[in-house]
């Protein structure tokens, strides 16, 4: 079993919505209170990003949000998990994973890219990553150079650094 | 030829003059204070002396000779620049280089490499053609040469830059030269104190006092001093002073790091600027690599370092040098770079008379240091702007008349 | 003689591994753990090396990382560190900066002329004449420097990781263990680092026989090696303190970036020499620096040593060189006996002879030690009259300690002169910086684990965030380990006060005669503490040489600042992993498959044209002449794409940009331009209006960002009650343009193309293909065009099939250099080429687009309502006469009028439509309002003469994009 | 590494924001004097400036007071309080 695994999640319909009317836009599905945090309620992921801003991700059956403003984004999306996976994100990104708590929402910086990061609430499930597709390419890239070398690095060493 | 050393070798006694007098209180009253005892301080003090007799000057430095920016720069002499006005004043300041070890008398290891900025992009290319053709024109040797070239005279660079943005061409400007900076400074400082200039280190300016907009005298740690003529060379803290007349510029501070290797052989006998990647390199006379890039994003008023300087410069650098992974950074430091809106200096007259200021000297002043002295003497002596320098008036901001140095706004070194 | 001891108890080295390398050639043998000099001292190879200036022989010296005399060249780099860098199998090694052998080295006939070379000789010759300086220069050049450079060798990058702690420990000696081990129990999550290899610090190689320590080194080293509070990281360095206690780790594997809360130093005390004639003769040793090589590597350097002391180290290393079978000839004692104590008393138990008020006059040998002149000191100086004179080929230096604090002058900590311990020590401490052990001053055992224990409370109270300020001076040392004035003058010099540099105690005095009588001049001119180990065993030294002679006292002469790094970073650990963002259009691989040639603009990549890069100049103009006779496609999706919605939208666009966005009809779009504070334009795009309260702006593809930051900017700061949407990434962009887009576009989607419904510069929302799309009629390439914002995931299935459908009209993909060619005809500018860092809009003739007096506000009004008046430049037409060659005239070539610079060439291409070359050019006033010719000079310096033509060169009338005439339809 | 700790985000590091230097207020019925000083002068000493940051990830504004000296943040600052009004 390789010590991280990354696999792309497609079976999401992901959009923006902003404005005073964004709140009331999703029929039946639990949206967040607090900015940044996220709420992830029968397979929808819904995160508060702004006073009335959300980036949702929804399963392509769940009623499409009803709002003035609201827009369908592409985000590139991967699900890591494997127990190097905090090692795998500390070569990437300035953030203490250790102490992510399960659930919780995060925007920064992995490899010079604005991502979001939310982390499974199940234990040891890891994380889901999205950005912009533009950078899937790129990012993807740096993600398996890195896991190589973890890999090379626990043969010879015997775990984690 | 070395005739000095086989003397000096003979002799019995440690008998060479001082290169700067013993600390001694300050007088009453001077014709001229200098406030600021870095190059430009120095060599302003000598050519008042030397080109204009005026030798009741007291040379004001809060810490140390050279102490400043002097101590920390690239020490990259060029005059490749964008505008005509920018060209003229520093081809002036590199031929008045090349003469600097006889007038003092000390060899300042001015050592002339060439120089080239490399381009990574068409918009960069066509930025150094722009630069070779006023360059011609004005009678300074810049051209823009291809790879070919650039393989042939610098062969151990990695022109593919590891695959990603390749360089294209490059600027190649023959007289760029360097110059060992602490030389320059203690020559100038020697030459103004043997021609009975004041030296006056571990002397801070507090305040600088003014009747009717006109300067009458300036307080220090160490007493006030009467006097009709001051001038700012102060580059870092020009803001400080500048507020003590009540006089508000575009200017902003901004650390600007650097950092060398440990010494090794020298392999490398030209200078390499790299636009796009934010980086420069040298090979100083002692065998390290000295290496720099941009300035810090933020304002600020210290010279402490960051460590992603040094990661991001490192990054680069193997782009154009892959074997320069094998070397170590042995020492870090910064400057404090006054940096303007148009990259130009800003010298001359102030609104308030008598207070001269030399100043806005960003990533360009260590070169600008004989020909900044020269026109600021002369300045001071006609109290009016001497026209190499009247392009960087204060009050071209408020004309709206800035000079073009920003070009396609790629910053040089 | 055996160089080699017995097994030591803490011994680094792995008896049953040999390792086999050549030094010089010749073949050696040592073992795993050693490092390269205690695998040579083990051959008995004592001069490891040449020194700087004088190439005088040099060996080990203090085995802590500051031997900058033994430094190696391997195949793979230069400057090795000789005394901590392990041995490797089958190395290959040779001394750095050696014109033959460190035994014979051809450059060391130097000292014959020494007496000519004083402090700073090469500022006071070879620049007469000017012109014989060059090879002066290159001589002095081919002896600076130390290791050699392999032009050939290959980029090494290192890995790098962030980690998190609440408190780092730096320095795993008693009090590092102690103190860590208190703050972890304290349940605080504790990092603790060492540079060597193996944990215990001095209590290795200092109290490596004291039994009373024993039980402590063994539950200390087990206890922080298996504390779950505790990361242990040895053989890892912290490289130097950055702002918010940001360290980063060297280790073996890598970099890593370490954010603590806080950060104990535990990194104890350097020794410094002591300086008489002939100090750097190999055999001359720190005392340390021989208990490491006896306790780490059992390597004993030398038989018969002499002591010189002044504090109780001195006898504690007398007695463990006679507990390792070295004889010790001697103990000279720069002071009086009676306050060592125990220590003293142990030594002459042994039967060996203590010399009370004693010090070393002169050190003898040729290449190495063999004897030593003692003598009594009277005041400072020897009493010759009683000297004494030694055969020793060792000399155990242990004079006296400098803190290793480079790391707390770096946190903008402050250390002041300690007159009892003759050291510096901690005074001004940073939020969170704590220190413990020999470093502030505690040094018996007793001292250092209270002290540590103190300093763990302190941090652990800090981190809970309550007010604690211990008294740092509470379990410092009442009596000095260092000697005020261990320098003994001697009128033949070659006492040294750097051995990096090669600098004697005269040099430094003559320099402070000429000048350079403060701490910095004296660094800068006699280049003390510059070299490798950057002063760590000669800046007290010389500190000291300057107080005397300036008659202040040490704290008043100062110290230079300690910059980053504590010791030289391999730049292959700095780099790290290469991050060059690289942003691809969601048609990247549909391009890659034709053909497409990428350039890179900003971070993406985009066609540059399509086609074999020999045939590129033909390829572009097929692919002007596609999209002037038939149709042409070109990927759009760099464009930024910027949703602008509510109720201040249309306020929030008049302010950012010049034109009026609020008269904006329902269904259409307008050329937008962006100019900043000062009247310079910075970029421009298309505003469209979907309803009274939405837009939808596009930016050029390197000022998208900027664009949407500079709306936002506007939104928060004056409060506008508006949303932004970026939407750059997640649209994609097709411009379809040519004489048959709408032909081929009309059948696939649900949007009226018909001019009445769907007019020039006007914008629809439809269906294309069954995607939800944008249309926009756009005139930037000067045809009948249509430019789709559509889905990411749609991109690809609408190319193709837009291609499919285009198949019969003659389709053609185009890429930027076309679409530059074919704006240039329409005379459209770009920005950043056709215009600089000054450039206004009444500069490119754009004062149609500046409403000065119909806008109450916009960004740069002001400015440009003074810059109308005082317009220095102007962008104007020109072309060549037909037949001219098409790449003779190039960008950024000046026009000359009777020799002067009037102006210069901004764009310029063959235009296949006007059958010549066309092109733009900035031209000063007031040349640029006459209408004579102008004169462009070339590469060669000949002037190409050009006709001054008014914009556009292509459709001036731009009937092509309005497509109001029917025949274009056919 | 410089460490920005803001509202609803935390600390992160600088690199994740850009300078947007000195909050200004533009003088919208100043003199030419006036108007070009707003344009090109700043107030260059040291000081306790009240600058504004923009964190990239989030697109979040921050107002800060920061001693351009010690770089140390003095204070957080209400976007409110920074508001100012342009001509409509």
């Amino acid at each position: 079993m390789k010590s991280v695994q990354l696999t792309p999640i497609t079976d999401w319909q992901a959009w923006i919505l902003t404005g005073p009317d964004s709140t009331s836009a999703f029929a039946g599905i639990e949206i967040p209170t607090e900015v940044m945090t996220a709420v992830f309620s029968d397979g929808n992921l819904i995160a508060k990003t702004g006073r009335d801003e959300f980036l949702a991700f929804i399963k392509d059956t769940a009623a499409q949000p009803q709002s003035s403003w609201c827009f369908r984004r592409h985000d590139r999306i991967l699900h890591i998990q494997g127990h190097a996976w905090t090692e795998l994100m500390l070569c990437l990104c300035q953030f203490d994973f250790h102490q992510m708590q399960p659930g919780e929402w995060q925007m920064l910086a992995v490899a010079g890219i604005n991502c979001w990061l939310w982390k499974d609430p199940h234990p040891d499930q890891g994380i889901l990553i999205g950005f912009d597709p533009g950078y899937a390419e790129y990012l993807e890239h740096i993600f398996h150079d890195v896991i190589n070398e973890i890999e090379l690095r626990s043969v010879n060493l015997g775990g984690a650094l | 030829m070395p005739w000095q050393l086989l003397k000096y070798g003979f002799k019995r006694s440690h008998d060479e003059p001082r290169f700067f007098p013993e600390a001694r209180p300050l007088k009453k009253q001077y014709d001229v204070v200098i406030i600021g005892g870095g190059g430009h301080g120095m060599a302003c003090a000598y050519y008042l002396a030397k080109d204009h007799g005026i030798t009741d000057v007291a040379v004001l430095e809060q810490g140390y000779i050279g102490g400043g920016n002097t101590g920390r720069n690239t020490t990259i002499v060029r005059s490749n620049y964008l505008t005509p006005e920018g060209v003229k004043f520093y081809d002036t300041s590199v031929k008045l280089f090349e003469d600097l070890a006889d007038d003092f008398d000390l060899n300042i290891f001015y050592s002339t490499r060439g120089h080239f900025t490399l381009a990574h992009t068409d918009s960069a290319l066509r930025t150094m053609r722009w630069r070779a053709e006023v360059n011609k024109h004005l009678g300074v040797a810049s051209e823009v040469v291809d790879l070919q070239t650039l393989a042939e005279e610098v062969p151990y660079m990695d022109l593919t830059c590891a695959g990603h943005s390749p360089v294209l061409g490059a600027l190649y400007h023959a007289p760029g030269a360097v110059a060992r900076h602490d030389a320059v400074a203690w020559g100038y400082a020697r030459g103004a104190y043997n021609r009975g200039v004041e030296l006056h280190q571990k002397t801070r300016v507090l305040n600088i006092r003014t009747e009717k907009d006109e300067v009458c005298g300036v307080e220090t740690d160490r007493g006030f001093i009467s006097c009709r003529k001051v001038i700012s060379m102060v580059a870092g803290s020009t803001p400080r002073i500048t507020e003590m007349v009540g006089l508000s510029t575009p200017i902003e501070i901004y650390p600007l790091q650097a950092c060398v290797t440990e010494p090794v052989k020298p392999f490398m006998d030209t200078i390499v600027v790299s636009g796009s990647l934010h980086v420069y390199v040298s090979q100083s006379s002692r065998g390290e690599l000295v290496m720099g890039a941009s300035v810090d994003p933020s304002v600020l008023h210290s010279t402490r370092s960051s460590f992603d300087f040094t990661e991001g410069l490192a990054d680069k650098m193997l782009d154009l040098f892959p074997f320069v992974s094998r070397l170590n950074v042995m020492r870090q430091w910064a400057g404090m770079s006054d940096i303007t809106p148009d990259f130009a200096p800003i010298m001359g007259t102030t609104p308030i008379k008598g207070f001269y200021l030399d100043a806005g000297w960003g990533t360009w002043g260590f070169k600008a240091t004989p020909v900044s002295g020269k026109t600021m003497a002369w300045t001071l002596a006609q109290e009016r702007n001497h026209e190499l320098i009247e392009p960087f008036r204060l009050s071209r901001f408020a004309d709206f008349d800035l000079v073009g140095e920003k070009g396609a706004a790629s910053v040089g070194h | 003689m055996n160089y080699r001891l017995e097994p030591q108890p803490y011994e680094w080295i792995s008896r049953d591994k040999t390792i086999r390398f050549t030094f010089e050639g010749r073949e050696f043998q040592a073992f795993e753990g050693d490092s390269i000099s205690s695998g040579l001292l083990a051959n008995g190879q004592l001069i490891l090396g040449r020194s700087f200036k004088y190439h005088r022989p040099r060996g080990a010296l203090t085995l802590a990382n500051h031997d900058a005399n033994a430094l190696f060249q391997t195949e793979a780099e230069p400057n090795v560190r000789g005394d901590v860098v392990a041995l490797e199998p089958s190395m290959k090694l040779t001394a750095c900066n050696v014109n033959g052998t460190v035994a014979k080295d051809k450059d060391a006939k130097i000292e014959y002329v020494a007496r000519f070379l004083p402090v700073g000789f090469y500022y006071k010759t070879f620049h007469k004449p000017k012109k014989f300086f060059p090879f002066w220069e290159k001589m002095i050049r081919s002896k600076a420097g130390l290791g050699h450079v392999n032009t050939q060798w290959d980029a090494q990058r290192q890995s790098k990781s962030y980690a998190f702690c609440d408190l780092l420990v730096i320095g795993a000696g008693l009090s590092g263990m102690q103190s860590a081990l208190a703050a972890a129990d304290a349940q605080l999550n504790v990092v603790l680092v060492d540079e060597n290899p193996f944990i215990g610090g001095s209590l290795d190689y200092q109290l490596a026989h004291e039994p009373r320590v024993k039980a402590l080194r063994e539950s200390l080293k087990e206890s922080v090696s298996t504390h779950p509070n505790i990361r242990l990281y040895t053989s890892t360095l912290a490289v130097g303190w950055y702002t918010d206690h940001y360290l980063p780790l060297l280790t073996p594997h890598g970099m890593i970036k370490l954010r603590s809360r806080a950060v104990i130093h535990a990194t104890g005390v350097m020794e410094q020499p002591a300086v008489f004639r002939n100090n750097d003769l190999p055999g001359v040793m720190m005392a340390s620096g021989i208990q490491r090589l006896i306790s780490r590597y059992a390597v004993k350097p030398g038989q018969n040593a002499l002591v010189l002391t002044s504090n109780v180290e001195g006898y504690r290393a007398a007695l463990d060189m006679f507990e390792a079978g070295i004889a010790v000839v001697a103990v000279v004692d720069m002071e009086s006996i009676a306050q060592r104590g125990e220590w003293a008393e142990r030594v002459l138990a042994k039967g060996i002879r203590v010399l009370e008020k004693h010090g070393i006059y002169e050190a003898i040998g040729r290449q190495t030690l063999q004897r030593a002149i003692v003598a009594p000191l009277s005041g400072e100086s020897c009493d010759l009259s009683k000297k004494e004179i030694f055969d020793c080929d060792l000399i155990a230096m242990s004079v006296g300690w400098v803190p290793a604090a480079q790391l707390i002058y770096q946190a903008g900590g402050k250390l002041s002169y300690d007159d009892t311990l003759q050291q510096f020590v901690p005074e001004f401490l940073p939020k969170g910086i704590f220190v413990c052990g020999r470093l502030n001053g505690a040094f018996t055992v007793d001292q250092r684990i209270a002290d540590a224990k103190a300093v763990a409370q302190e941090a652990v109270a800090f981190l809970k965030g309550q007010k604690e300020s211990r008294d740092l001076t509470q379990y410092r040392d009442t009596t000095a380990h260092s000697h005020p004035w261990p320098i003994i003058e001697h009128p033949k010099g070659k006492n040294f006060i750097d051995f990096d540099e090669d600098l004697q105690l005269k040099d430094l005095k003559n320099a402070i005669l000429e000048g350079f009588d403060n701490i910095e001049l004296l660094k800068r001119f006699s280049t003390v503490g510059m070299g490798p180990s950057q002063g760590k065993h000669s800046n007290m030294n010389a500190i000291r040489v300057l107080a005397r002679s300036q008659g202040l006292g040490i704290n008043a002469t100062g110290s230079t600042t300690a910059r980053p790094f504590f010791h030289p970073v391999p730049i292959s650990a700095l780099a790290g992993r290469r991050f060059r963002p690289e942003r691809r259009s969601p048609l990247h691989a549909w391009h890659e498959a034709h053909q497409a040639k990428f350039m890179e603009a900003g971070v993406w990549l985009r066609p540059e044209y399509y086609g074999a890069s020999s045939a590129r100049l033909d390829c572009i103009q097929e692919e002007v002449e596609a999209v002037r006779s038939r149709l042409g496609i070109i990927d759009v999706s760099t464009l930024g794409k910027i949703e602008v919605m509510g109720p201040d939208a249309a306020r929030l666009l008049d302010l950012a940009y010049t034109m009026k966005m609020s008269t904006l009809k329902q269904g259409m779009t307008r050329y937008a331009l962006m100019v900043d504070d000062s009247g310079v334009i910075i970029d421009d795009g298309i505003v469209g209006r979907l309803a009274s309260d939405q837009f939808y702006v596009t930016a050029t593809t390197s000022h998208a960002d900027a664009t949407y930051k500079i709306l936002s900017k506007y939104v928060q700061f004056c409060g506008l009650n508006v949303r932004l949407v970026n939407r750059t990434g997640s649209l994609a962009a097709i411009n379809l343009a040519g004489s048959e887009s709408r032909k081929v576009l009309a059948p696939l989607t649900s949007i009226s193309l018909s001019e009445s419904n769907f007019p020039y510069l006007g914008m629809r929302e439809g269906l294309l293909c069954g995607y939800p799309v944008r249309l926009i009629r756009v005139g930037f390439v000067g045809e009948l065009g249509y430019e789709i914002h559509l889905p990411h995931n749609a991109a690809l299935e609408v190319w193709q099939r837009l291609m499919v459908a285009g198949q019969a009209v003659g389709i053609k993909p185009f890429g930027v250099e076309a679409q530059r060619i074919l704006r240039l005809e329409k005379g459209h500018i770009i920005i950043g080429q056709d215009t600089d860092g000054l450039t206004h809009p009444y500069e490119v003739g754009m004062s149609w687009a500046v409403p000065l007096n119909s806008k109450a506000w916009f960004t740069g009004k002001p400015s440009l309502a003074r810059l109308k008046s005082s317009c220095q430049r102007q962008l104007v037409g020109f072309k060549l006469a037909q037949g001219a060659p098409k790449n003779l005239v190039k960008e950024c070539h000046l026009v000359i009028d009777n020799n002067e610079m009037v102006g210069r060439v901004t764009s310029v291409a063959y235009s296949p439509t006007q059958q010549c070359v066309i092109g733009l050019v900035m031209l000063d006033q007031p040349y640029a309002d006459t209408s004579n010719p102008i004169h462009i000079r070339v590469d060669d310096g000949r002037l190409i003469r050009g006709e001054r033509c008014s914009l556009p060169f292509y459709d001036p009338e731009g009937i092509r994009q309005t497509s109001a005439v029917e025949e274009v339809l056919v | 590494m410089k460490l920005l700790d803001c509202p609803v985000i935390g600390k992160r590091p600088i690199s994740e924001f850009d300078y947007m230097g000195e909050i200004r207020i533009p003088p919208v019925d100043a003199d030419e004097k006036t108007w070009s000083e707003y344009v090109f002068n700043r107030k260059g000493a040291p000081c306790s400036l009240r600058e504004a940051w923009y964190h990239r990830p989030t697109g979040r504004w921050y107002v800060v007071v920061r001693n351009t000296v010690t770089d140390e943040i003095e204070a957080h600052v209400d976007i409110s309080e920074v508001q100012y009004e342009l001509p409509a």
